[in-house]
C-alpha cells in the first residue's frame, strides 16, 4: 500500500490553520499578569525559610509524621506548599508503591528475562520485541475508584490513561481490554455502575479508534462499593521507534503537549487552598477527571509523527500524578534537573495555584523533552493537528556530581526547588505486617466437595441451564456489543473468543494474542494459589488460539496494605505470579498495584489479574473457540484434554447453586499447562485443529455450551466409562481442574492427533463429535 | 397546562470537551469573538392535567432531575416553570 | 491506469487507513486528502470515513462539514465526482446537504457494532453497480448514533426514485426510518452508508469478503465513466 | 457581560428516545403524572468584550445556530440574552 503511505498530501506549511487555539511557546501568556494580581500570593521557598515553623497540614494530606520529618530533612527547610502537594502525591501509595515496593522486586529478580525484554519494569509499559524490526507494548492499569464515584469518566479516563502509558512508549495503540468486575448482578447499585463503566468505556475506545478485543465481566458481591475497573493496552512499534522517558541533555526544552491544565482530581490536595488551615475547608473541588477522547486522538497522531520524524529525546504521559509526576520522573531517570515556568503552562481557569497546577490530574497531556533545534518541528507537528504544545521548561545539568534539582517558579516566585530523585525514587519503603487470615483454615476446611450435587438426568440438564444463565457465565454480547471490534482493520479474534488476536504486520501475517483472566474466589482460598491459576487461564487462553504466549503483565487489586490479612494476600499473590512466571519462562514486563479497595474493615477478595500476551507467526493459522459445521456427516471429533479431577471448591457451581465459597482451589500444574500449550501450537501449524476453547468457570459443560453457541452448531458428548457411576457425570461437566481444553480435528486426523499427544504424554479423551448440522442441541450420554 | 424546564450544565471547573469544539470551530464560520461555549441539556417535562398546582410540579421535577437527570458529581441544574410555548417564543429561529 | 480514491482524514477519522485498505485490496489506489488542504490532487473519487471527526461533538459530522477540503468536495459531487460517505462519512454527507436526512441517535440510546445482514437495493449507483439488486451481504456496523431520520416527503421520494441503496435485513439495528442503511442522491455519484464495507474485505478480519464490491463498483463505475 | 442562551430541541415529530427512556423510568421513582419528556440540547456563548451590542450579539448567535448548532432536518431552536448567572438562580438545586 505503497502510494497511501507515500502521498500525503497537505503537509504542515500548508496553513493548517489550529483547531485548538495557539500553539506556540507562551512566554507571557495574556491573561498572566491578571492572574498575579487575583491570586494570593504563593507560599515559596524564601517564604519556607522565613517560616520554618508553621505548621503544615500533612496529616490531612497523607503523609506521616516520619514521612513529613524526612522532607523537611532532605530539604533543610519546611516544604512550601506546592512542595509539599508534591511529595504527598509523589509518596502516595499510588505513586510510591511505598506497600508493595518490596514485595514487586521479585518479578524483576526472579522471573526470567529476554533477549525480546527490550523495556521492562519501571518503564511506562514493557516492551517485547517480536520480530526483526516489530515490537510490542502492553499493560493493565486499574481506575476502580474513580469509576465508583463516577462510573463514565471514571471508566472513559481507566482507558485514556493507560493508552497513553502505552503511547509514551512509543507505540501505537491497537488494541484494548476491559477486565470489570461489579457487585452482585441484581444489587440496584451495580446497574448505574456497570452501564456508566460499559458506556465510559466504549465512548471513550471507540471515539480513539483503537478496538476492543477481550474483557472479563464478573460479578461478586464483594465487589459492591468496590467494583474494578482494569484497562489493558496493546501497542506496536518499529523498534526504532522506542522512547524513554529520561529527560537527558541540559538545555534541551520541557514541552507539554495536549489539553489545559484544569481542576481534575485535585480534591486530595485541595486543604492547600486556603492560606490559613485552621479554618474549615470546604472540599468543593472535584476528585473526578473527564476525559476528553477527541484530544486524545490527535495526541496519539501528533506523537506518532513526532517519534517518525525523531524529534523528542524523552516522553512521559500524565496520568495519576500529573505534572508532578512527569516533571520528577523524567528529570530523576537522567540524573538532570528542570526549570519550570510554571506560568506558562496553559490554563482552563485562571484563578489556579502553583499547587493546583502541579497536581492536576487533567487528562489527555504529554510531556516532552526536546533538543532546541527541533522545538519548532514539534510546534509544527502540534499545530498540524490542532493540539496545544507550550515550552515550559528546560532541563538543566546536574551539579558537582550531584543530581540536578528541579525548580518550579511561578511569576518569578521560585515555589519548588527540590532533587527530582526524592520525590520519583526516594519514598517511603514498608515491609508491613502480614498475617494469614484467621478465618481462613475455616473457610478452607468447608470445602465445596461436601455439598449435595445432581446426580438425576434431569437434574443435570437443569443445572446446565440454570448455569449458563448465570451472571458470571452468561453471554455478554450486550456489553461487547457496544465496544468497537473491527476498528484498525487487524482484528482477527476478539470477543467471546478465548484470547483477542490482533495482526500487527500485514504483509507477514504476524501477529499477536491477548487474554486477562483472574479468580479470585480462588485467591479468596488460597493467594498463592489462585495467583498461579489466574496466570494459568491467561496462559491456556492465549495458548488454545496456536499462539505462543511469551509475557506477563498484571494488575493487583486488593483491599488495605495496613491490614495484615491483606498484606499477607498480596505478598502471596505475588509470591505466586513470580514463581509461576519462573516456571513458564515468561517475564513479568510490568503491571500496576490498587490498594484500598475496600469499604469499612471488609475487603474485596484479593484480585490479582493477568493479562498474558502470545505471538502467532501468521494468524491465518489462529485457531477459533467455536465449533464450526462439521468436515462430515458424522461430525468432528471432539477430545477434552487434560486431567479432570474432582475438584469443586471456589467452582462457579459451588457458588450459583449453594452460594458456596470454602476449601481450597483446583491444584495448578503449569508444566502441564506448557505441555498443553505446545501441543495445541503444534496442531495449529499443521492444520489439525478446527476449533479448541479451554476450560475455566463452569467446568467442561460451559466450554462446550460456548462452542455450540458461537455458531450455532450442536454437539454429542460420551462420558468416559470411569465417570459414568453416581454423580461422576457431574463432577465431569462441572470440575474446575486446570490444564485442561476442548479441541475439535477433522474428521480422518483423529489417530494422528491423538497419536501426538500419546507420544507427549498429554492425557486425552474422545468426547464425542459435533453435530451434523441442523439441530443444534447439546446431548450428553 | 404547564411544562418545568430543567436545565443541566457541566460544573464550572469540569473539562467540556463538546463546548470547546464548538469554540474552536467557530473561526471557520468567520466568528472570532466568541470567548466561551458551554454545553448542557435542557429537558421539558409535560405533566398531566391542568389541576396540579405548579409549585408541586417544581418539587416534583426536582426529584426527577436529583435522581435521574443531572449527576451530582460532575452536573448542576436549575429548574424553571414555563408556560407551554412561551419560552421558546423569544427569538423564534 | 489505476484509478486513484482520496479519503479523507478528518481530525478524529479512525476508519480512513482501513478506508485505504479496501481501496487498495479492490484495485484502486489510495490517497490520503487532508481536511484542511481544498486541493483534492486530482482523485476519481472520494471517501469521507469512519471515525469520530471532532470527537463527535455536537452532532457526527457538524463540525468537520466546515473543513477547507469539503467545499471543494461538495462541489465537485454536486459535478459528478463519485463520493462514498460511511459511518461518521455518512452523517458528513446529510451534514453538508450532499444527501436528505439525518442519523438521529440510536433508538435504545447505545452503540452497537455487529455483524449485520443487509440487502442492496439498486445497483444504479457509483458504489453499488457491481451488486444485483436485491443481494443479501453482510457487513460490520458499529455507531451510536446510525438512526436515519427524514420527513415523509423525503424518505417517499427517496422509495419512489430508488434511491434508497441499502437496507437492515433481519433485525434493524438502531431503529432506522424504512430500515434505511444507506441512501444515495439523485445523481447516485453520492452514497452514504451506515454499515462499513471496509471491515468486510478479508476473510480474516471481517464477516465477510461483500464490503470489497462497494470499492470495486466505483472503479467500474470509472472505468465506465467518460474522460 | 451578557451570555446568549440557545436551545435546541428535536422536532417534535422526531421521536426522541432519550426523553422516552426518562419518561418510562419516571413510575419507577413513583411518579406517575408525567405525560411527556423531551431531551435537547441547551449551549450557552459568551462574546468577548462588554462592548458588543446584546442585539448584535444574539444575531451571531442566531448565525452560528443556524450553521452549527441545530440541524433543521431534525431540530428546533431559540434563543434569548441571559444575564450571567440570572438564568441559573430560578430554584437553585
Ligand atoms: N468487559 C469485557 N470487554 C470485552 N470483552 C469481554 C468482556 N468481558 C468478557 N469479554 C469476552 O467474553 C469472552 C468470555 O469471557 P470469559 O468467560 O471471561 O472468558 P474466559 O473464560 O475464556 O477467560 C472472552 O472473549 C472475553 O474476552
Ligand atoms: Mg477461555
Amino acid at each position: 500500500m505503497t502510494t497511501w503511505s507515500e502521498t500525503v498530501p497537505g503537509e504542515p506549511g500548508q496553513s493548517a490553520t489550529p483547531t485548538d487555539g495557539t500553539a506556540a511557546i507562551a512566554p507571557t501568556q495574556t491573561g498572566t499578569e491578571l492572574q498575579t494580581m487575583t491570586n494570593a500570593a504563593p507560599d515559596t521557598v524564601e517564604r519556607a525559610l522565613a517560616t520554618a515553623d508553621q505548621s503544615q497540614p500533612h496529616l490531612e494530606l497523607g503523609l506521616l509524621d516520619e514521612e513529613y520529618d524526612r522532607i523537611r530533612e532532605i530539604l533543610g527547610r519546611r516544604p512550601t506548599h506546592s512542595e509539599l502537594a508534591m511529595y504527598s502525591i509523589m509518596w502516595s501509595e499510588h505513586c510510591s508503591y511505598k506497600s508493595s515496593k518490596i514485595h514487586l522486586r521479585q518479578f524483576a529478580e526472579r522471573t526470567p528475562s529476554s533477549d525480546r525484554l527490550l523495556a521492562g519494569i519501571g518503564e511506562n509499559a514493557g516492551v517485547v520485541q517480536v520480530s526483526d524490526h516489530l515490537a510490542v507494548t502492553f499493560k493493565v492499569e486499574s481506575h476502580n475508584h474513580p469509576s465508583f464515584i463516577e462510573p463514565y469518566q471514571g471508566a472513559a479516563t481507566g482507558i485514556g490513561g493507560i493508552v497513553r502509558d502505552i503511547l509514551a512508549m512509543g507505540a501505537r495503540p491497537v488494541a484494548v481490554m476491559d477486565p470489570l468486575r461489579f457487585g452482585a448482578a441484581d444489587h440496584p447499585d451495580t446497574a448505574r455502575v456497570l452501564s456508566g463503566v460499559v458506556a465510559g468505556i466504549g465512548g471513550y475506545g471507540n471515539s480513539l479508534g483503537v478496538p476492543n478485543i477481550g474483557g472479563e465481566v464478573v460479578f461478586d458481591p464483594c465487589y459492591q462499593n468496590n467494583p474494578l475497573v482494569n484497562a489493558l493496552c496493546l501497542g506496536v512499534l518499529p523498534v526504532q521507534h522506542l522512547q524513554q522517558k529520561a529527560a537527558a541533555g541540559p538545555g534541551n526544552i520541557v514541552v507539554l503537549l495536549g489539553a489545559r491544565t484544569g481542576r481534575d482530581g485535585i480534591g486530595g490536595v485541595s486543604i492547600l487552598a486556603s492560606a490559613t488551615f485552621d479554618e474549615e475547608t470546604e472540599q468543593s473541588l472535584p476528585s473526578v477527571q473527564a476525559g476528553d477522547p477527541f484530544t486524545e486522538k490527535l495526541l496519539i497522531e501528533a506523537c506518532l509523527e513526532i517519534y517518525e520524524a525523531q524529534l523528542v529525546v524523552g516522553i512521559q504521559d500524565l496520568g495519576g500524578a500529573g505534572l508532578t509526576c512527569a516533571l520528577s520522573e523524567t528529570a530523576a531517570a537522567a540524573g538532570t534537573g528542570m526549570r519550570v515556568w510554571l506560568e506558562r503552562v496553559p490554563l482552563r481557569e485562571a484563578s489556579m495555584e502553583p499547587h493546583e497546577i502541579l497536581s492536576s490530574e487533567s487528562q489527555e497531556r504529554m510531556l516532552l523533552v526536546v533538543a532546541p533545534e527541533k522545538l519548532d518541528a514539534v510546534l509544527q507537528t502540534a499545530r498540524k493537528w490542532g493540539v496545544l504544545a507550550t515550552a515550559i521548561g528546560e532541563v538543566t545539568p546536574a551539579v558537582d556530581g550531584q543530581d540536578g534539582r528541579l525548580v518550579v517558579t511561578w511569576h518569578g516566585h521560585t515555589v519548588v526547588d527540590v532533587p527530582p530523585g526524592s520525590l520519583a525514587d526516594d519514598g517511603p519503603v514498608y515491609a508491613r505486617p502480614m498475617r494469614e487470615p484467621a478465618d481462613l483454615i475455616l473457610v478452607q476446611a468447608d470445602r465445596a466437595e461436601t455439598l449435595p450435587r445432581p446426580a438425576t438426568p434431569e437434574q443435570l440438564r437443569e443445572t446446565v441451564l440454570r448455569m449458563v444463565a448465570s451472571p458470571n457465565l452468561c453471554d455478554k454480547t450486550w456489553i461487547t456489543e457496544q465496544y468497537d471490534r473491527y476498528v484498525r482493520g487487524n482484528t482477527v479474534l476478539a470477543a467471546p473468543e478465548d484470547a483477542g488476536v490482533v495482526r500487527i504486520d500485514e504483509r507477514t501475517g504476524l501477529g499477536v494474542a491477548l487474554s486477562v483472566d483472574g479468580n479470585s474466589r480462588f485467591a479468596r482460598l488460597n493467594p498463592y494459589q489462585g495467583a498461579r491459576l489466574a496466570l494459568a487461564e491467561a496462559y491456556r487462553n492465549v495458548a488454545v488460539t496456536g499462539a505462543q504466549p511469551i509475557a506477563m503483565t498484571n494488575c493487583l487489586n486488593f483491599g488495605s496494605p495496613e491490614d495484615p490479612g491483606v498484606m499477607w494476600q498480596f505478598a502471596e499473590a505475588v509470591r505466586g505470579l513470580a514463581d509461576g512466571c519462573a516456571e513458564l519462562g515468561i517475564p513479568v514486563t510490568g503491571g500496576n498495584v490498587s490498594f484500598y479497595n475496600q469499604t469499612g474493615p471488609v475487603a474485596i477478595h484479593p484480585t490479582p489479574v493477568v493479562g498474558v500476551l502470545g505471538v502467532l507467526d501468521d494468524v491465518a493459522q489462529r485457531v477459533p473457540m467455536g465449533f464450526l459445521p462439521p468436515t462430515h456427516p458424522e461430525g468432528d471429533p471432539i477430545f477434552l484434554l487434560g486431567e479432570t479431577r474432582e475438584e469443586l471448591s471456589g467452582s462457579e457451581w459451588a457458588w450459583v447453586t449453594h452460594e458456596h465459597l470454602g476449601g481450597v482451589p483446583p491444584q495448578v500444574d503449569l508444566g502441564r499447562e506448557q505441555l498443553l500449550a505446545a501441543v495445541i501450537a503444534d496442531a495449529a501449524r499443521v492444520g489439525h485443529l478446527r476449533s479448541a476453547h479451554d476450560l475455566s468457570d463452569g467446568g467442561l459443560a460451559q466450554s462446550v455450551v460456548e462452542s455450540c453457541l458461537r455458531h450455532g452448531v450442536g454437539a454429542r458428548i460420551t462420558l468416559p466409562d470411569e465417570f459414568t457411576a453416581g454423580t461422576l457425570p457431574f463432577v465431569y461437566l462441572f470440575s474446575e481442574s486446570a490444564g485442561r481444553a476442548i479441541v475439535t480435528v477433522p474428521r480422518g486426523q483423529e489417530k494422528a492427533f491423538a497419536a501426538v499427544c500419546a507420544e507427549r504424554g498429554l492425557p486425552y479423551a474422545l468426547i464425542g463429535v459435533t453435530d451434523d448440522g441442523s439441530s443444534g442441541t447439546l446431548e450428553v450420554t | 397546562m404547564a411544562r418545568v424546564v430543567v436545565d443541566v450544565m457541566l460544573k464550572p471547573e469540569i473539562l467540556d470537551p463538546q463546548g470547546q469544539a464548538v469554540a474552536n470551530a467557530l473561526p471557520r464560520l468567520g466568528i472570532e469573538d466568541v470567548s466561551s461555549v458551554r454545553v448542557g441539556r435542557r429537558i421539558e417535562i409535560e405533566f398531566n392535567g391542568d389541576s396540579v398546582d405548579p409549585q408541586e410540579q417544581l418539587a416534583r421535577a426536582q426529584e426527577i432531575a436529583d435522581k435521574l437527570l443531572a449527576n451530582p458529581v460532575i452536573e448542576d441544574f436549575t429548574i424553571r416553570l414555563a408556560e407551554a410555548g412561551s419560552e421558546r417564543t423569544d427569538v423564534p429561529a | 491506469m489505476t484509478a486513484r480514491v482520496g479519503v479523507v482524514v478528518f481530525p478524529g477519522s479512525s476508519d480512513d487507513t482501513d478506508a485505504a485498505r479496501a481501496v487498495h485490496l479492490a484495485g484502486g489506489e489510495p490517497v490520503r486528502l487532508w481536511h484542511d488542504d481544498p486541493a483534492l490532487y486530482g482523485v476519481d473519487a472520494v471517501v469521507l470515513p469512519g471515525g469520530a471527526s471532532y470527537g463527535d461533538y455536537l452532532r457526527g459530522g457538524a463540525i468537520a462539514r466546515f473543513a477547507p477540503v469539503m467545499h471543494t468536495i461538495i462541489d465537485a459531487a454536486l459535478n459528478g465526482l463519485p463520493v462514498l460517505g460511511i459511518g461518521n462519512g455518512f452523517q458528513i454527507l446529510c451534514e453538508a446537504h450532499l444527501l436528505p436526512g439525518a442519523l438521529a441517535r440510536n433508538q435504545h440510546l447505545t452503540f452497537r457494532s455487529r455483524n449485520q445482514w443487509l440487502r442492496i437495493e439498486t445497483s444504479a449507483t457509483a458504489w453499488t453497480n457491481a451488486f444485483r439488486p436485491g443481494q443479501e451481504v453482510l457487513m460490520p456496523v458499529k455507531h451510536g448514533y446510525g438512526r436515519y431520520v427524514a420527513d415523509r416527503r423525503t424518505l417517499d421520494e427517496l422509495e419512489a426514485t430508488g434511491r434508497v441503496v441499502v437496507r437492515y435485513l433481519r433485525g434493524n439495528p438502531n431503529g432506522s426510518e424504512h430500515d434505511i442503511a444507506g441512501i444515495a442522491n439523485a445523481a447516485g455519484n453520492v452514497v452514504g452508508l451506515m454499515p462499513h464495507p471496509e471491515y468486510a474485505v478479508e476473510a480474516l478480519t471481517g464477516p465477510s469478503l461483500d464490503g470489497l464490491g462497494v470499492f470495486t463498483s466505483t472503479l467500474k463505475h470509472l472505468a465506465g465513466a467518460p474522460a
